[in-house]
């Protein structure tokens, strides 16, 4: 814990814990006061107490959208949270390529791809490619680092296929389009075919993309997972010091 | 910059129409006095604090001299002869007066000439805080400059001083560049100003000179570290208007809402009284360096603000008079004006900018004061903001000087803290990404926006010219502006008001008309 | 319950059931990876599932905002819900003043303000000045009801004098400004002067203003509560029903 | 309207370049079709439905005639040979096919021209399916009028057709005047078209002739209530480009995206593939009286689009000449640009509203389709919110055809219900309260606006020139677009081009061209 931070905490509006939360939603049911009724149920039932309906607006016969204002009555332990997160941005650039030099004396190699149908490629080559992303050069760049970006709409097979061929030392995989969580289909199929073709733990895993965090990757069992503006260190750091400790 | 061709002549006719309008009222007001510009003079002298009962020293030696019959007089001459009979400062005369330690028979006999010398020197005194706030306030904005324009105004309205102090804070480093505290509800009608810091409001805080002064250093230490001077804002409106003039002038506050009309309409407060205040009121902050706000953007919350355009215009012109006849310079006339315009009017955004870039082009050096949104804000906060963003568009296209933020839950509450980062974004995105729009546009000559802003300025002096035959007390009481009626005799605070005798002494006005060039 | 009505219902993003909800808010802590946990353990205590916090802004150094979306994964049951409304517009102008005539056989007196430090006039004008709100007369416009709107900022005290001295049915008073609970005070400090007058059986007792709602009212002890877009048809109608009532 | 001064003789310069390119590519092209093509005249024929596999009759067939070295003739010669020989019907054709129950050495012996005559039955036929869902369509234009411009399109992308359905009425009731319904992610790779109602698709709905259907005649319904027609729009893109084409024509969609360059950027689509099938889909496309949507607005999510815009403009001038040798007229070339300036540019909003007149000025009778920004869109809704409210801004000040709404939640998710109504909220407050903001403003002669115009065109004409000389498949090896490099060997679907025999014949190609009135 920080020295002075606070321990119990609240949403603030204007004044400190006075609790005030923002909340819009749709409700399949048709304009009128039952509706705001519901709507205000609905508030209440999650436990918010002086829940307002401010807005309530037709969006079809059988739809209304509301904008609730209320009150968290709850505070939630501040002291206590901890970050599920990686160790962010230990190194940079030079620091990593130095390292690798020294201390694992030989190139890595890290292939990566954008997979399934997903076609977003803006996400692995802003970590992979030359030019970077942020004013941070990809992993391309890196002297030490053998980096082979796949491009998008790769089969996971093909992938694995190629990252056995190079030798991989990473396999890099992102994800963008999440509907229906066919982000989580794509990568547990990953992990399920390595395993079974017994190279889980030879190959480091990691995913990344704007919905992913560490804890999902870690859940869906990935050595890691990056999300929202990720730099390329980060993660070769990442890369880097796992190598070191295995 | 963008200009829309405007009829001069109508624009010279509504100049001079507000100006004789201005005469008139002026020929009322120079034989009157109020307790109120009594109570800041004897705060300028140096009284200040509350008695036992919480009632400030200034109120309690007005009205104890209003009792006694001898107010009529001015409150100076009475305070002067008190201090020179027992030797005392203007505060012990306060103290003593409530204990009833003064003989007030007795010091009648100081003579006339030892008053006024006396007097001179204590309004020299007494304006010359203000003199050095101004001096400091362009020190400080040498030294480390200001905003662009549109200047970023936003409120802090939480009931609480050191609750609004975090918000205010907040929104300097989020882009402000003005922060206006607003009041509590019923400060207006109070005929005394509170004492000390507060931290019980409803919809705003209490304007007391510990508030302003908590408040400015605040903003004078942020300012500090964004390195970019950050202006303060109050009220000098309501039965104190001219005491808290005073007040925000030793504080350094930088923008004041000013506007008798104000008073008038929105609080009912007697006509009389507060265009006297206002006079007064107007001298005191022109000397300041403080820039008025006027509230003409207040109208438009009662009456349908595309066939009232004209009232806001007209006020505007008639404000415009009143300042020049209290040697306010046009620099400081924040006159108001409002966008508030039912969003659902076909092509109402151009009558929008038509009235925008109206009072740009007719009060080119003033820094106008434009107010967002309100009346048609909803409980739908997403088209709320962006209902504020065709607002900040009209600023930027038609070059304003302060723009009012409006936050998007205006039709709920005063705003919370992400409403008001919101609206700094909302206004500081559209001023850069717009930034140079109004230099590269033009309006077409005979188009609707033309058309518009031309119709405006007729009906406008048209009105001003009946309201020159009829007196604008006249045309107040028929309910010109804002569709509101007051009468000449209604409303509070009358019994506030005196006619001066013969005899009447106040060095602060002599010396305030001498050092701004005014006649009377 | 209507015909075909749902029964128990959930918020509705894009798929029936889904249960999104939007919401925003402000914590006050500094901008980080701890907050953005923080912000996330909110949305969890409020029941919600996939928590997801899209964003995050600093908006000082001590304090972040946040915006939220998530699942409700409970239902209302919406076919249970009674709205405590007053039976709305149930006459209109014309009939209003005859049934006055017809059945209560004199002129009504009804007596209005917006009381306290309130200054918002354009709610109680709306009711009851003769050119009225939305295309509908106000009850100054009514024949058979004697109106008297005292304007704003008007003492509890004064009203009810003035209401004593016109001999009133009916008292309307508005309440706007609800900052730290002001109308709570206001208009509770009116029941109880009328309370110990011994008026309150006397005189209907109405209120009205965009924060106010009957089920409020009631609880205050007033006799209704009119919210926001009220007409003034449908307090003459409540006013003229509850006459005859009694 | 607002007007800049263009300078017209670089815009007759690109063109010419733009013309040359395209005569280049259709040269390549002439020579060439596809399985897709191929699959294509014979739905046209009749053939529908798929086999117990699951595979469309249609890809059995070609893939068949393909296997038996037969289809460089065209499909059609050999159908018709098989309906001859047998005296059966298309459909009978290819299911007899499919149990190997044809055979091809036998039908061999059918005479060219009974082929020949049975073939342009056939094409008259399936044209005229085409002809008649475009009459129905003016039709009802005539009986119930359709929106104002720019037409509000919204995107529907549940996955599931049927609740689709829900969110396209709910839309059509707030304003929406197309509806446009996303594809799934994998399905432009998918080298057959999925067959039936669909369910279960991932940030969008499969495309098939029933889900088209089924959506088309909830449209139908809900134009009817509202008296409005109002468009339907999907993709006639990726590998069944053509055969997406003809099943739009046939169940009367009036928008679709269409754009070989797209799929090559960023579906990594072979060149050679994708611009053979364009050809063949614009001739479909014009015949059926759609409307096309261009993908440029695309690069600029990828590269950037300040530095990028003249590419936009350079693809727009090529899609033109495109779509002319396709016969397209152009009050159905919906050519793409986009608002993705980074809203952080100081004056950014200027170079956007520069982008969006020259489009406007130097197409002026095409029915510009206008991207929001989606590439600096955020978790912030609010501020997402605005800077839709900016790009219709851009939109109502420069007189677009098509508005694709943007949604504040464009960086999360397929929009929910409400995030439609929201954006349709937006566009619509802005377009009628600013509706005629166009006319009445005038781009200064030699501002920043008037300057970027012509700093965009200047280039767009020099990298058409070069183009022109480097050709079109060398210039996108080179990466010249979007930042991306693809090559004239790689990507999808190359396997499916096949070198036309010389006596090749495709009766539908030959009436199209005619109807069309173009050469080859
Ligand atoms: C650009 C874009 C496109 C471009 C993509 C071009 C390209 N070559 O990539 C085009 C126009 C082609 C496109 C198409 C589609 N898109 Co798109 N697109 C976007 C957009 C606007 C921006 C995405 C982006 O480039 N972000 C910038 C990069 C730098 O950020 P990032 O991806 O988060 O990457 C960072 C981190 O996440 C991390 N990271 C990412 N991957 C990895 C991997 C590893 C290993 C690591 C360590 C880190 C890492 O590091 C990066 C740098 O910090 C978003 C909306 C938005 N504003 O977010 C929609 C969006 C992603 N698209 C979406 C959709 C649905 C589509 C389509 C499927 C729509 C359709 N049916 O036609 C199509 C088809 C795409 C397909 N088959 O996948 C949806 C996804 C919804 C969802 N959550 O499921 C979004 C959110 C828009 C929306 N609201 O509908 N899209
Ligand atoms: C217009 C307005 C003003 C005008 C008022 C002019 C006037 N003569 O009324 C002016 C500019 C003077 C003003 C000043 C202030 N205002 Co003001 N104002 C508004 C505004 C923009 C609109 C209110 C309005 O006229 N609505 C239209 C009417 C028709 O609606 P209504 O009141 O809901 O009335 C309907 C129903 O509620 C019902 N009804 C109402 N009363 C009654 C009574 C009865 C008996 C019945 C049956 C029905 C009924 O019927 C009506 C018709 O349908 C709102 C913001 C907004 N957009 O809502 C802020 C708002 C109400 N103001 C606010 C504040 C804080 C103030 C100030 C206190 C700020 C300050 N400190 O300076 C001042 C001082 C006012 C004071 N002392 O009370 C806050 C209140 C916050 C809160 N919830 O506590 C608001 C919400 C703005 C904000 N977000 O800060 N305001
Ligand atoms: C000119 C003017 N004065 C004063 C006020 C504030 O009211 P009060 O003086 O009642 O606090 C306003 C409100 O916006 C105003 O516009
Ligand atoms: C021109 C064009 N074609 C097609 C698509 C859709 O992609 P897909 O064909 O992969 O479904 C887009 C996406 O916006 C587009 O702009």
């Amino acid at each position: 814990m920080m020295p002075n931070e606070p321990i119990n905490i609240k949403p603030y509006g204007d004044t400190m814990n006075d609790g005030a939360v923002q909340i819009s939603f749709t409700l399949p049911v048709p304009i009128g006061e039952k509706a705001k009724e519901a709507a205000k149920q609905i508030g209440m039932k999650l436990g918010l107490e002086e829940v307002m309906v401010y807005h309530m607006e037709g969006l079809d016969e059988d739809f209304t959208f509301f904008v609730l204002y209320g009150k968290v009555p709850f505070t939630i332990d501040y002291s206590s949270i901890t970050v599920p997160a990686i160790n962010k941005q230990s190194m940079d650039f030079y620091k990593i390529n130095q390292v690798i030099k020294e201390q694992i004396n030989r190139k890595i190699v890290v292939v990566g791809a954008c997979t399934g149908t997903d076609a977003h490629t803006v996400g692995i080559d802003a970590i992979m490619n030359m030019k970077g992303y942020d004013g941070e050069y990809g992993l391309e760049r890196y002297p030490e680092i053998e980096a082979y970006n796949l491009g998008s709409q790769v089969k996971n097979e093909d992938l694995l296929e190629k990252a056995v061929e190079l030798n991989a030392d990473a396999i890099l995989v992102s994800q963008v389009v999440t509907q229906k969580g066919i982000h989580l289909a794509n990568l547990t199929e990953l992990v399920e075919m390595m395993e079974a073709a017994n190279l889980r733990r030879k190959i480091l895993l990691i995913c990344g993309g704007p919905r992913i965090s560490h804890e999902l990757a870690s859940e869906l069992g990935y050595d890691a997972g990056f999300g929202p503006g990720t730099k390329a260190s980060e993660v070769a750091s990442f890369i880097v010091e796992k190598i070191i400790q295995r | 910059m963008a200009k829309l061709h405007l009829n001069e002549e109508l624009i010279e006719k509504s100049r001079l129409s507000a100006n004789k309008i201005a005469d008139q009222v002026f020929d009322f007001i120079q034989d009157r006095s109020t307790v109120s510009i009594e109570r800041t003079v004897l705060r300028l002298s140096g009284i200040d604090g509350v008695n036992s009962d919480g009632v400030p020293y200034a109120n309690s030696l007005v009205d104890l001299l209003q009792k006694k019959g001898l107010l009529a007089e001015g409150a100076i001459p009475w305070l002067i002869k008190a201090m020179i009979t027992y030797g005392i400062s203007p505060q012990e005369v306060a103290e003593l007066a409530e204990m009833d330690k003064i003989n007030w028979d007795d010091v009648r006999s100081v003579p006339m000439d030892e008053v006024k010398k006396e007097g001179n020197l204590l309004a020299e005194k007494g304006l010359n805080i203000l003199m050095k706030q101004r001096q400091s306030r362009e020190a400080l904005i040498t030294k480390m400059g200001e905003g662009s324009k549109p200047f970023l105004y936003v409120i802090v309205a939480t009931g609480d001083i050191y609750e609004d102090v975090i918000q205010a804070k907040a929104a300097v480093r989020q882009g402000a560049d003005i922060i206006a505290v607003i009041r509590t509800t019923g400060q207006s009608l109070l005929d005394y100003v509170p004492y000390g810091a507060t931290r019980e409001g409803y919809g705003g805080t209490y304007a007391t000179q510990e508030n302003f002064k908590i408040m400015r250093a605040a903003l004078d230490e942020v300012s500090n570290e964004v390195n970019r001077y950050v202006s303060l804002c109050n009220y000098s409106s309501g039965l104190c208007m001219p005491e808290i003039a005073a007040i925000g002038g030793m504080e350094r506050l930088d923008v004041m809402l000013n506007d008798a009309l104000y008073g008038i309409l929105f609080r009912d407060i007697n006509m009389q009284r507060t265009l006297i205040d206002q006079a007064f009121s107007r001298m005191l902050i022109s000397l300041s360096g403080i820039i008025i706000n006027t509230g003409e953007d207040n109208y438009l919350t009662t009456a349908d603000a595309v066939e009232e355009a004209h009232t806001v215009l007209a006020s505007q012109f008639i404000n415009e008079q009143f300042a020049i006849k209290a040697g306010l310079p046009h620099e400081q006339m924040g006159l108001g004006h409002a966008f508030e315009i039912n969003p659902k009017l076909e092509n109402g955004f151009l009558l929008e900018l038509a009235q925008a870039q109206l009072a740009r082009q007719i009060f080119p050096r003033a820094p106008l004061k434009y107010m967002p949104p309100t009346k048609y804000m909803t409980g739908n906060i997403f088209m709320g903001y962006i209902q504020n963003a065709l607002f900040n568009v009209a600023g930027v296209m038609t070059n304003q000087g302060i723009q009012l933020l409006g936050m998007m839950t205006e039709a709920m509450h005063t705003p919370h803290m992400q409403d008001r980062k919101l609206a700094l974004d909302n206004a500081k995105y559209i001023k850069n990404n717009m930034k140079d729009l109004h230099e590269e546009i033009e309006f077409v000559p005979n188009g609707l926006i033309a058309k518009r802003a031309n119709e405006v300025l007729e009906k406008a002096s048209m009105m001003l010219k009946e309201i020159e035959d009829l007196g604008l007390f006249e045309a107040i009481s028929a309910g010109r502006f804002a569709n509101v009626k007051r009468s000449f005799y209604g409303g509070k605070g009358l019994e506030g008001v005196f006619l001066k005798e013969k005899n009447y002494f106040n060095p602060f006005e002599l010396l305030m008309k001498k050092e701004l060039g005014i006649g009377g």
